[in-house]
């Protein structure tokens, strides 16, 4: 295991403890709990709060997306794995601004389990919490079967969408609903060419030969669609291109944002690779971009691979999505 | 040993805060194989929250210890492993609540409520390659050995042995929840790491039982 | 080999393509070049220019540093090589705007050789041109001999600074001279984990063996000052600092601007922990933090590995530092 | 053959163009050792460059061809090996600038003219391990070959001895330039790789001298 790292049992609290040294100004523990962190200027009266929460490993997802129109507060798990319920507890409490809280985060069963019990406990505090869910990653499920889709880099968007949604004060259901607008109308597929390791286990979980590389692989290692040699990149996107634009189906004449999303190791350089042949894709199926967003916003620590996230634009998403917001943990945004 | 107060509680909780983690690097390589790897962990670190727990528990009724023990794990240890498992716990615990002391005949309505509160907290069904597939025939078997009479440590064994044959059939389920649910068909074969973990407290159970 | 390429002697400009692509409104080629990008606003007339250029693979060095607050144009060399004195040349011919052209770049023999052509063959053509070279790098060289020292991610700090002083209408001696106080004020080391491929030769460039660092490794996997057994970060950081804080060297009472850089494949939580252990450093030595950069500055492709950066702060060089700038190749900066 | 003209030059540098190539793997790996390895990219692809120009400079000098040649190698292959050879090529052809042919007493001037270019623009001295420290001894022989009246076949097959020779006293010098001068004291014991390129490139004129 080849990493810059401590004890490994203590990689998540120490790299809390680097996050707060380095961001005094823009984050602060939420009370009674270690694993939470909200804004610094949090909590915003009056405003809704977006309090989200996931395992560590994912740097800027998630805590890197707290911000002024972004999230309000995070909690934080072991790598990989759900924060507890009293952590995400802590979270609601400390973000909740009196205008009711919103839960968006990812579609895993750990995450969604815990902040159950979460959202059970807040509303016998009489926090009202709607939840979200992303479930962006078409190969996870069938269509049909979306509610058990998993979310990987796309939930980018149902953050900004809502952060920018809940800045402009709209109340707790308009927040939910443009969340959900924009969770539903984000497709993604990715191709991972290399493992990561989690600390804690010190093996990398799933093996890829030296030629190797899984098409559809999820940002854990879940299982993708197939493991197949490797291929020129423009092969790559063509088969992530043709699930993805399948699956809504996206069609001519649709404005969309993208999202090149790099797995750690992935270079910028074949992040643009990848841009590059979705535009040409993208351009021959008459779908303009209004926006592209090429760079890391969700990683899998060391992981080499990456993956394509479409956004439909429709409605009030446009103005959403360009609506300003900062977080220093992410790439600067295209103007 | 035929009632458990909760110091005995305590003492059984202690002996799998020491002895489950043993089981890490299995369970870790089980759960590699359904998607992630984080079962080891999970139930590792789970565990010594419990062990770290106990002290706190003296003088505790025997439900309060478990459901307060099922918090702990998945304080220190939240995942889909740990909410199912503390909603497994603090179901049982609840049944029993006030009681200072448990006995065979509590087992099967401790196993079937927390049976019950795990599929409304996580939506799944028996026959779905979850833990639900061994705490209901474990809940099964035992109320044959109330109706039989037998001893606590004799049930106990022929609970252990009900759950290595749930776990058994679990090979040829294909799950549809967690993380192990995306590999559809693919998580056939596999025993359900999950249900693998509660079997070895099980043992742990039976043994402990016996020995006392 | 495990990348996202198609043909990997055409990487350089396939990777040009698709930024053009991704970033329309903010970059354009240079006139008589397929190697140079600059500012799609420029040349911006009466402003010094700042011409930049190195071998690719290491983004967001060098393109991603051009913009509004940074710099005009960049000549792009194939794959950690130079680029030639033509696209030098094209570059600063196109963002010229009247006011003489600052060539600002990292002390690489290739490029000063190059770009010492370059700048024969435009002030031929009548085009003021100064040269300021990043060399901050403690392990290349003892500090008698600095002008052998090669740059690192410090680089940035120079761009940065001379970007703003530019941008606030500085003459050329002025954006040189601040250039240089940056270049002159700025110590880094870095460490390598894992060696990165050049895509047209196939092989890693050098081997480090499983449980192996390099410290004071170059970004092109240049030699270090020792090969070691993997050691936990807080000791990595510590040799770091040492060889850093003596080398200016910086004192108590200094006011410093820190970035802590990722090569590539070393995730940005364990770049948070380097900067943990360098903040307390810091404290001891009683320097204090004006701001904390932690993230990809200059990255090696897929190489495993960071480094950090100090900058002495004096003079205008805080202010200048602090001035906005604007380029999505780079991450927000901390505000 | 005693006189190269133009039509001689053009047929040396496309075999140039296209044997080079076949020594990219060896070049890399000596450059590898010496903190990177993209002298055996660049080689080849500035070799290339070289050879597809060919067609563009029939009828032209040979100082011009030399000149243009070196300028299309590092256009297409800059870095510092590109910077000096294209260096050293631009000196060598000015030295005979308007010359149809040439002979061997011109190839001292020019061998001469190279290195003083190739050391304004680099800064190096001989002895620490550059090109100049087999471009100065190659035209010290040739300068003897001169004197001697040697024939063109013969004095190149001794400049390339020389060539040889000085190569093998590279191993013992310490680098100060490009990026093997980071290696110091490391640096010594192996060859230097830009060097041993060129008496590639001798050994290559010496046998194209002696067949034509
Ligand atoms: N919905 C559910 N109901 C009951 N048990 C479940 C459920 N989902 C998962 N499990 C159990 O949890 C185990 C997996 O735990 P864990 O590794 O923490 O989760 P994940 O699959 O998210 O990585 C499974 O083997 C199964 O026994
Ligand atoms: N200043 C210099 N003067 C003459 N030759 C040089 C100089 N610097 C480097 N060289 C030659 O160039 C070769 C290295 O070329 P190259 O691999 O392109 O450069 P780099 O060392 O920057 O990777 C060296 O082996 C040496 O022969
Ligand atoms: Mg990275
Ligand atoms: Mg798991
Ligand atoms: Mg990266
Ligand atoms: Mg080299």
């Amino acid at each position: 295991m080849k990493k810059l790292i401590n004890d490994p049992m203590a990689f998540v609290d120490e790299t809390i403890e680097g996050i707060l040294l380095a961001r005094p100004d823009h984050l602060k523990r939420c009370e009674g709990s270690e694993r939470a962190l909200m804004r610094a200027d949090g909590p915003v009266e009056g405003k809704v709060a977006i309090v989200t929460g996931g395992g560590s490993g994912h740097i800027p997802v998630f805590l890197g997306y707290v911000g002024p129109g972004l999230l309000d507060a995070v909690s934080i798990g072991n790598v990989f794995s759900s924060p507890s319920p009293d952590d995400m507890l802590a979270a609601t409490r400390a973000a909740h601004g009196g205008a009711g809280v919103l839960h968006l985060y990812g579609n895993y069963s750990g995450d969604v389990m815990n902040f159950g019990m979460a959202a059970e406990m807040a509303e016998m505090e009489d926090i009202e919490v709607t939840t979200v869910l992303a479930r962006d990653d078409v190969v996870s499920a069938p269509v049909a079967e979306m509610d058990r889709r998993r979310a990987v880099a796309g939930l980018f968007f149902a953050y900004k969408i809502a952060g920018a949604h809940a800045e402009e004060g709209a109340d707790l259901a308009a927040v939910a609903a443009a969340a959900e607008h924009a969770a539903v109308n984000t497709r993604s597929m990715g191709v991972a060419l290399t493992p990561c390791t989690i600390p804690a286990a010190g093996e990398p979980t799933f093996t890829l030969g030296e030629d190797e590389m899984e098409l559809g692989m999820g940002i854990h290692g879940e299982p993708g669609l197939r493991r197949t040699h490797i291929m020129p990149v423009d092969d790559v996107v063509d088969e992530i291109m043709e699930n993805v634009l399948g699956d809504l189906p996206f069609a001519s004449g649709d404005e969309v944002a993208v999202l090149v999303n790099g797995l750690g190791a992935t270079p910028p350089e074949e992040l643009f690779l990848m841009y590059r042949r979705t535009k040409v894709i993208l351009d021959e199926a008459g779908i303009s971009v209004h926006r592209a967003f090429v760079g890391e916003y969700a990683t899998s620590m060391e992981m080499a691979g990456a993956s394509v996230s479409l956004l439909k634009l429709e409605g009030d998403l446009k103005r959403l999505l360009d609506a300003p917001a900062y977080s220093p943990f992410l790439p600067q945004w295209p103007r | 040993m035929e009632k458990l107060t909760g110091a005995d509680i305590i003492a059984f909780l202690r002996m799998l805060a020491e002895e489950m983690p043993g089981h890490r690097d299995e369970l870790r390589d089980l759960d590699a194989r359904m998607g992630d790897g984080d079962l080891g962990i999970t139930v590792s670190i789970g565990m010594k929250a419990i062990g770290d727990g106990l002290a706190d528990l003296e003088g505790e009724t025997p439900g309060t210890i478990l459901a307060r023990s099922g918090m702990s794990f998945n304080r220190e240890a939240a995942s889909t492993f740990g909410a199912i498992f503390a909603t497994a716990l603090m179901g049982a615990g609840k049944t029993v609540r006030d009681q200072e002391e448990i006995t065979l005949a509590d087992l099967p309505p401790m196993l079937e409520a927390a049976a019950s509160d795990v599929s409304a907290r996580g939506g799944a069904k028996p026959g779905e390659k979850t833990i639900l597939d061994v705490l209901l025939p474990m809940a099964e078997a035992l109320k044959g050995e109330v109706g039989a009479g037998s001893s606590l440590p004799d049930a106990a064994r022929r609970a252990h042995e009900a759950c290595v044959e749930a776990l058994e059939l679990t090979k040829q389920m294909e799950a549809r929840h967690g993380r192990g649910g995306w590999l559809k068909e693919k998580s056939i074969g596999q025993p359900d790491p999950g249900s693998t973990a509660i079997c070895m407290m099980v043992e742990c159970f039976a043994r402990f039982v016996a020995q006392s």
